[in-house]
């Protein structure tokens, strides 16, 4: 399986690197935020010389969400003027996300958007940039977003559903709902302890935009910042609370997270939730409006005495 | 597990509304009708005003459950409120339940401020339940050490007055 | 007395979902009533039977018998009490309870169409009539027909008996209507 | 270090009986931050609220907990005591240890330990109370005024009368509304036109009411007080100043064949016109749609295909090339009267409802509705008050009425009672047997509804000494028969199918809000019901106010109503404004929300969630005054205090005054020192 | 789309449809007192090109007898021919008699509203049930295809559509629109979707009072007396509006007003034939009377069928004439026309070319 597999050809590259070198001459931008090459898989890039234009690859590996840097967190990115940014279908969302919440007009920034069919579980692989289902990311199985409509550019051919991993993510959020709750407990405590607060999985998540946190506020402090079961509970239901309806599934948290918690599932799991309930799935449609935030007469209710 | 419990006395939180739970309790008052006394009201304006952290943080504090409260739809004081915090309740309880969280340690109701007889049931009840699922040791057993039961004087500064 | 009438609407609301207490009394049912001229009891009146009243009147009554299930009533009614539908649920239960009083003409009609049904799996006109006839005592009517019927070729003499008639027997026995 | 006095109230023996109030008091002493703790019988007695007050000076107390009884029963009481005694009033909270613990336990030990929790966890809160101050609200003292019926006419008069200025708008050419088109009224069956018109003309004469007639509200800002109102007046070609109303316009007129709205489509009327005689003000609209001109403009002609009009007026008063203009109008209260429709028995039903195909869908030309009735019967109608039926114009010798068409009825129509139809009906009855005294009246109805001063009276007359034939019975069809209009009911009461072979049928079709409602209940933050009605604030104490402070409701826009109970109502509306125009400003209670613009990254997640529209957003700048980003902005004046916004918000930026984060954190930190 | 089959084919169980072939379920009645309804339905979709398949050995569907007396045998009995359907393949019943429509939807309606008695029905029928196959009647079929239908009667041919003109009321009864739920989305007191497909036909639907009224239906022959007084009301209405005939899709309907309608004379009136939809959609579609079954009717139909014959021969030799007569006048018009333009050319100072002279 894993030997005969054939690496997606992501072709548009060229495309890629045309318009960014067109739009930094034309300085219509003063950088692009991209991927480039790395010793091993890829890495982030930043672009302002025309000339390096030609360091922008798109592949398999490259699985970072590059819209954390519009997160207006992080001014000084965009101190360094007018932003060109790369971006996948799962990451345009999150773009859509920031519109939303009106943390972003949508003229400040370029999106040149490349057809993704699916990019690796972790970018640090040997070289072999193959899909199998060992080693693509779970979470782009099923993928609603590969032809993205928010991007001002799109390059690349349509691209096939990847191949469908060992064990999707919705598999083990089924087998999860499947135990019994003393055994979930137990999960989640046991993963949740792991947690050393380090709170990689807000930084780098795009849509973690509140300039102070939650967690760092003091009077009154609703979640207890030392790492314990107890205040890390708190924190990681927050957390995804935080996020319900939001989250675009980028990954990215659980990427990060040193000590491997399975956010994406609680992720999902939120998802499932406003999906059933509100039938609201996260688009790259800056209009559709997010689930908390908005009501029906006829919400559902059963769990309501 | 059910006669292991006869004895213990469940810990229960409330957070309702001004307008109708808390008025409805209020007339539970005024007809005399005798509940349980293991639950603590706290009194908001609104169940939009309720963020699902109160409810963890009540767990947090060792609750051994909770309840939430507030009118029926279509008859929030703040036309809308309770609208809102209906789908954050939904989100937060299936949420609560898939990491683990027995949902019959949280009770949410919908109790107007004519529904006095209602309130004595929702209020039965949940200690009914929560006393059949015993104390709630998974939670806090959580805790850094056993969470201490005298009243904690530093719940951040207090306001210079 | 009141219980038990009580007990009826209930069972009927058990039974079919619909409440009869919802009924208003307004008359339109029987306005619409194709029937009304000839059943002493209308729509309005069986409803109102069922709510108040006496339980055996309202069982035995042979005007719930008269009902064409034409569904008129059930479709103009402003509160959605669907007569029709007690009326069904009526006859049912006074079937059960053995109050039925139904028309000897009707009665001789339903069983002899249903055994048609339960012995053959299909109607057969030839026997329906003639089952018909034996028992309903109306031995005369449409025998002016039946020449004209035949010639036009619309009665079969042989009936037309299904293979999984068994199957069908069956299916009564589990429906537990014994004829 | 707080100083806080706790209070711990007998109420006599109400608490006493199962409460030890003073192990309460001595539990709280040694609460920490707790400077006295006392019980007395009474609390809320004279002598009780004296010992607070005292405590408060003694121990220069920085807080008061009163243990007693529910906030809503003395929690005024007590703040004003406190206030006296020079400590700022907010710093005071109940500890409700009456309704929710004397009263519904029996055992002492029990209900004891829960008074203390109780106590503790308000001492608690109190030590995150911070001093407030009541917000005060200028007030601008003018009136806007939505609708010219009589609600409207009503209302606008009665606060013009009260020395206030009034700004009464009316979507149609003139005030009105339906009252002008019925003849007679129930129960005196005297001219509506007789006692209505002096009011119309009162309202446009008077120096207090400015009136914008084929006028609609386009936007409304503010709250309370201070609203700012946009409206919409509509091009009404005609210049209001100049036109004398001779009515030239109307003779030239070539386009005659549009249906009359006033006459319920029983008549016609020109493109330019005045919809009635005595129309308030006396002065013609063109009505663009229906204009040849204007269809002639539509169809791109290159000239006028018309213009007979203008050349008639000799006052020049009329411009083809009129634009709606828009005017902003400063008030501080708002009464909407914008009033009802009847149910349309046609067989489009815009509103997903399915209309009545068993009654012909109206289709059949002698089955009108009760307004068609109205007009038919008015000396000012199209047949002089003859009763003439509309096919061909012969006299009904037998007309039927039917009751509750698409009232009572939630299967096809509304679940209400539309109230007014009964007396109406009993009306009709009336004036057609007046009218054609060898004519046969007959109604079919439910029940008689006739509750109120003279009603049940007059609908016995109409049964007793005119001979109207009440059949209790809803009609099942309604059908053309030849040059007859059949009607297939039922008399409930003989237990005997009812056919009619009737001349015209008449339908008492329900009564449902006006057009438009919605929409402007969205403008003014007021909620409708399932129905469509406007919702009052409070279906007994508070009828004539809505959910928006500062908006009133008035007629038949609410529920459906009758001519007294509009007035009424209306007059009510007057005596709200004119008590909000009686001070100068208004005072509430600091229950709003804070926007921590440090924290606050505008998300604006709070202004989704607010009901009252109370957020926006607001650019902040840097101090060289450059837009450098945006927080949220609560507007103190109409926060209502519901604390939604701050539950959404995800950094905590946003806090309610009253009910703050720190305060309920410690709530539930001190409910963990029960036993 | 759907291919033709030997529209009399049974289709074996098992043995999967060609797609689009409608499961076709007769009834007792157009097997017994009205096979013209069967013989003029098969012809007519075979004609339209619609496949039909006849489920096999389908059982009676109880009629009112059975839901009268025990609900769950009136839900059970049509749920065995939907089984039977859905066990062959199928994922459409045609059901042509209304009372089996009605029962077969009724069923269909019922076990998909009931959970409970979803789960009883595979014990009670001994055999699997998933209430998959949708119920059609003949009405809504025909009404899908009412363009094609339209087409093929306006079209010119030998023997000229006899409907055209002819006035026919649509008689819809009680089963085909109550309760509503089965009026497949048509107005149940006023419905028109019969009156569609005659108007397809190329006849005049009139407008009258009684297409929905009862009939009397299964009281035909328990209580006669009942039948006659209703079904006068309904022919009645039916001559005073001018029809010649009155349209059923209903074999209950068609006996209670083919049948009886002799004893329902009151004053001699010329009776009125009763025709199926099935077997007006035929004439207009140029089938032969024959294969129509229309010699079957109580009511004969030959003299209707005569007079329409002379009506439409009439009415093609008129329209011939206006033809030719139009022909005639254009010919002449453009003669005149070519006149003028030559004097026009003749003569340049001729106000019509332009100029002003």
């Amino acid at each position: 399986m894993t030997d005969t597999a054939t690496a997606p050809v992501y072709t548009g590259v060229d495309d890629l690197r045309r318009i960014a070198r067109e739009l930094l001459e034309a300085g219509d931008v003063r950088v692009i935020i991209g991927w480039e090459a790395a010793r091993r898989g890829a890495r982030p890039v930043f672009v302002s010389d025309p000339a390096e234009t030609d360091k922008l690859i798109f592949d398999t590996r490259c699985v970072h969400n590059l819209v954390t840097y519009l997160n207006p967190r992080r001014d000084h990115v965009a101190e360094l003027g007018k932003i060109a940014l790369v971006v996948k279908g799962c990451d345009v969302k999150a773009v859509a996300g920031l519109l939303r919440e009106s943390q972003l007009g949508r003229a400040d920034v370029v999106l040149i958007g490349v057809r993704c069919g699916g990019v690796l579980e972790e970018n640090e692989l040997p070289a072999a940039l193959a899909l199998t289902p060992e080693t693509v990311a779970p979470r782009c199985y099923g993928c609603d977003n590969r032809e993205p409509t928010l991007t001002d550019h799109l390059v690349g051919e349509p691209q096939p559903e990847p191949p469908r991993p060992v064990m999707t993510i919705d598999e083990r959020v089924a087998a999860l709902d499947g135990q019994p709750l003393e055994e979930r407990w137990a999960f989640w405590t046991e993963q949740f302890g792991k947690c050393v607060r380090c709170y990689a999985c807000r930084q780098v998540c795009p849509l973690c935009i509140c300039e102070q946190c939650i967690v760092e506020k003091t009077r009154p402090q609703w979640i207890e910042s030392s790492a314990h079961p107890r205040g890390n509970l708190s924190w990681n239901v927050t957390r995804a609370i935080h996020l319900a309806g939001r989250c675009v599934d980028c990954g990215e948290c659980e990427r990060f997270c040193p000590v491997g918690i399975p956010l994406s599932l609680l992720n999902r799991k939120l998802q499932d939730i406003v999906r059933e309930r509100y039938d609201y799935t996260v688009s790259d449609d800056p209009e559709n409006a997010a689930p908390i935030g908005d009501y029906r007469l006829d919400d559902q209710q059963e769990f309501i005495k | 597990m059910t006669d292991a419990h006869t004895d213990f006395e469940p810990r229960i939180t409330a957070f309702v509304c001004n307008w109708c739970t808390y008025t409805g309790a209020d007339l539970a008052g005024t007809s005399r009708l005798h509940m349980a006394s293991n639950v603590r009201l706290i009194r908001l304006p609104c169940t939009g005003r309720i963020d699902p952290l109160f409810i963890v943080k009540a767990f947090e504090r060792g609750a051994d459950g909770v309840i939430v409260s507030g009118c029926h739809p279509a008859d929030c004081h703040y036309t809308s409120g309770n609208y809102h915090a209906r789908r954050r309740f939904a989100v937060f309880h299936d949420i609560m339940e898939f990491i683990g969280v027995d949902p019959r340690r949280m009770t949410f109701s919908w109790v107007s401020a004519s529904e006095g007889a209602k309130w004595k049931d929702v209020v039965n009840e949940a200690v009914a339940n929560v006393r059949e699922l015993g104390p709630y040791e998974a939670y806090r057993a959580l805790a850094p050490e056993a969470v201490e039961l005298e009243p904690s004087g530093h719940s951040g500064a207090e306001v210079a007055s | 007395m009141t219980s038990s009438t009580l007990s009826l609407a209930t069972e009927i609301e058990a039974a079919t979902g619909i409440n009869p207490a919802a009924c208003y009394q307004c008359g339109k049912c029987s306005a619409g009533c194709p029937m009304a001229s000839e059943s002493d009891l209308r729509p309005h009146q069986v409803m109102r039977r069922v709510t108040y009243g006496s339980r055996e009147k309202a069982l035995r009554d042979e005007s719930i018998w008269l009902c064409l299930t034409c569904e008129t009533c059930s479709t103009r009614c402003p509160n959605g009490c669907d007569p029709a539908g007690v009326i069904d649920a009526l006859r049912e239960i006074s079937i059960e309870s053995g109050m039925a009083t139904m028309p000897r003409a009707m009665r001789a009609f339903h069983k002899t169409f249903l055994e048609q049904i339960r012995a053959n799996g299909r109607l057969h006109e030839v026997g329906l009539v003639v089952g018909y006839k034996l028992r309903s005592g109306a031995l005369m009517n449409d025998v002016t027909n039946t020449p004209g019927l035949l010639s036009r070729g619309k009665l079969g003499i042989m009936p037309d008996k299904i293979k999984g008639v068994a199957e069908v027997k069956r299916l009564f026995d589990k429906c537990g209507v014994t004829l | 270090m707080s100083r806080i006095g706790v209070f711990v109230c007998h109420c006599g023996e109400n608490i006493g009986r199962t409460v030890d109030c003073a192990a309460v008091a001595e539990a709280l002493k040694d609460h920490p931050g707790v400077a006295v703790a006392e019980d007395y019988k009474y609390m809320c007695s004279d002598p009780g609220q004296a010992l607070v007050k005292k405590a408060i000076e003694e121990n220069n107390l920085t807080g008061v907990v009163i243990a007693a009884c529910s906030p809503h029963m003395h929690e005024k009481t007590f703040r004003r005591a406190v206030d006296q005694a020079g400590l700022n009033k907010f710093m005071c909270e109940m500890a409700n240890i009456r309704e929710h613990c004397s009263w519904i336990h029996e055992d002492k030990d029990e209900a004891t330990a829960k008074a203390i929790d109780i106590a503790r966890t308000i001492v608690e809160k109190v030590k995150h109370n911070r001093p407030l101050e009541v917000i005060k609200i200028p007030v601008t003292k003018r009136a806007l005024v939505i609708g010219g019926g009589i609600a409207g006419i009503q209302a606008a008069l009665d606060i013009a009368d009260g020395g206030h200025e009034v700004v009464l708008i009316e979507k149609s050419a003139s005030i009105g509304g339906h009252m002008s088109q019925l003849s007679e009224t129930f129960p005196t069956l005297d001219c509506s036109q007789c006692i209505l018109t002096p009011r119309m003309v009162e309202a446009y004469q008077h120096p207090n009411i400015k009136l914008h007639t084929w006028s609609e509200v386009e936007k409304v800002d503010g709250y309370i007080g201070n609203f700012e109102v946009t409206i919409r007046k509509k091009a009404r070609s005609v210049d209001e100043d100049l036109c004398n109303g001779c009515g030239d316009c109307q003779g030239v007129c070539p386009s005659k064949k549009i249906p009359s709205e006033f006459d319920a489509g029983l008549s016609n009327r020109t493109a330019i016109y005045v919809p009635f005689p005595q129309a308030v003000p006396n002065i013609p609209v063109l009505d663009r749609p229906n204009c040849s001109l204007f269809k002639g403009r539509a169809k791109g002609l290159k000239k006028d295909a018309c213009g007979k009009c203008k050349e008639a007026c000799l006052k020049g008063a009329i411009d083809y090339d009129t634009e709606d203009t828009f005017v902003t109008e400063e008030v501080g209260a708002i009464v909407v009267a914008t009033g009802f429709k009847l149910y349309d028995i046609g067989r489009d039903q815009p509103e997903g409802l399915t209309g009545y195909g068993e009654y012909g869908y109206g289709e059949v030309p002698d089955v009108i509705d009760g307004l068609q009735f109205e007009r038919l019967a008015s000396a000012s109608g199209p047949t002089a008050g003859a009763i003439l039926r509309p096919s061909d114009g012969t006299e009904p010798k037998t007309v039927v009425f039917v009751h509750c068409v698409g009232s009572r009825d939630p299967e096809k129509g509304m679940s209400y009672c539309s109230k007014i139809c009964c007396m109406y009906n009993a009306k009709h009855a009336m004036l057609y047997k007046h009218k054609v005294h060898d004519g046969r009246a007959v109604a079919f109805y439910m029940d008689i509804r006739a509750a109120g001063k003279g009603y049940d009276e007059f609908s016995r007359r109409a049964i007793e000494e005119d001979h109207a034939e009440y059949i209790r019975g809803r009609v099942s069809r309604i059908f053309r028969d030849g040059d007859k209009v059949k009607v297939w009911g039922f008399d409930t009461l003989s237990g005997e199918q009812v056919v009619i072979d009737a001349d015209m049928v008449v339908l008492a079709t329900a009564v449902r809000p006006q057009d438009g409602v919605k929409e402007l209940g969205q403008k003014l933050s007021v909620s409708v019901d399932a129905d469509g009605f406007i919702n009052e604030a409070h279906p007994k104490l508070r009828p004539v106010e809505t959910n928006t402070a500062g908006v009133f409701v008035a007629g038949a826009c609410q529920s459906p109503r009758d001519i007294p109970d509009a007035v009424a109502m209306a007059s009510a509306t007057g005596a709200k404004v004119l008590g909000l125009f009686s001070s100068d400003e208004l005072e509430r209670e600091p229950a709003v929300a804070i926007v921590n613009e440090q924290t606050c990254i505008g998300c604006m997640r709070c202004e989704l969630v607010c009901p009252y529209g109370a957020i926006e957003q607001r650019e902040v700048c840097t101090v060289d005054g450059h837009v450098c980003g945006h927080t949220a902005y609560v507007n103190p004046g109409v926060c209502q205090g519901c604390g939604t916004c701050q539950a959404v918000c995800l950094s905590k930026s946003v806090e309610l005054q009253t009910f703050t984060d720190e305060q309920i954190f410690s709530e539930i930190n001190a409910l963990c020192a029960w036993e | 789309m759907s291919t033709v089959v030997d529209a009399t084919a049974t289709a074996e169980a098992g043995a999967q449809p060609a797609p689009g072939v409608l499961a076709y379920y007769p009834g007792c009645s157009l097997h017994g007192t009205e096979p013209e309804y069967d013989e003029s339905l098969r012809a007519v979709v075979e004609a339209l090109g619609i496949a039909i398949a006849e489920i096999p050995d389908w059982n009676c569907c109880g009629a009112s007898s059975a839901h009268t007396t025990d609900h769950l045998l009136g839900v059970a009995l049509p749920a065995r021919n939907l089984a039977l359907a859905e066990a062959a393949g199928f994922d459409r019943v045609l059901a042509p008699c209304a009372a089996c429509y009605n029962r077969l939807a009724a069923a269909q309606l019922a076990v998909a509203e009931d959970a409970g008695l979803a789960e009883q029905m595979p014990d009670i029928l001994g055999r699997p049930f998933a209430n998959s196959v949708e119920v059609l009647s003949i009405l809504s079929l025909l009404r899908d295809v009412k363009t094609t239908i339209a087409e093929r009667a306006s079209a010119t041919r030998a023997a000229p559509n006899p409907l055209v003109g002819v006035k026919l009321a649509a008689y819809y009864g009680c089963l085909l629109v109550r309760p509503p739920e089965l009026s497949g989305g048509d107005d149940p007191e006023q419905p028109m979707f019969m009156d569609e497909v005659i108007e397809a036909c190329g006849a005049e639907a009139v407008d009258w009072n009684m297409k929905v009224e009862c009939c009397g239906g299964a009281f035909s022959v328990s209580r006669t007396s009942s039948v006659l007084r209703m079904g006068r009301a309904i022919i009645e209405d039916a001559r005073s509006n001018g029809a010649e005939a009155i349209v059923v899709a209903c074999p209950l309907c068609h006996t209670n007003l083919d049948l009886r309608q002799k004893a329902m004379e009151s004053r001699g009136e010329p009776r009125i034939p009763v025709l199926f939809i099935t077997e007006v959609v035929g004439l207009a579609l140029g089938l032969p009377a024959g294969a129509l079954g229309l010699k079957r009717h109580f009511i004969a139909t030959a003299p209707l069928l005569a007079d329409l014959n002379i009506r439409a021969a009439q009415r093609v030799a008129d329209e011939k004439k206006a033809a030719d007569e139009k022909a005639t006048k254009a010919a002449a018009r453009e003669a005149k026309a070519a006149e003028a333009k030559a004097a026009a050319a003749a003569d340049p100072a001729t106000p019509d070319a332009g100029g002003d002279a």
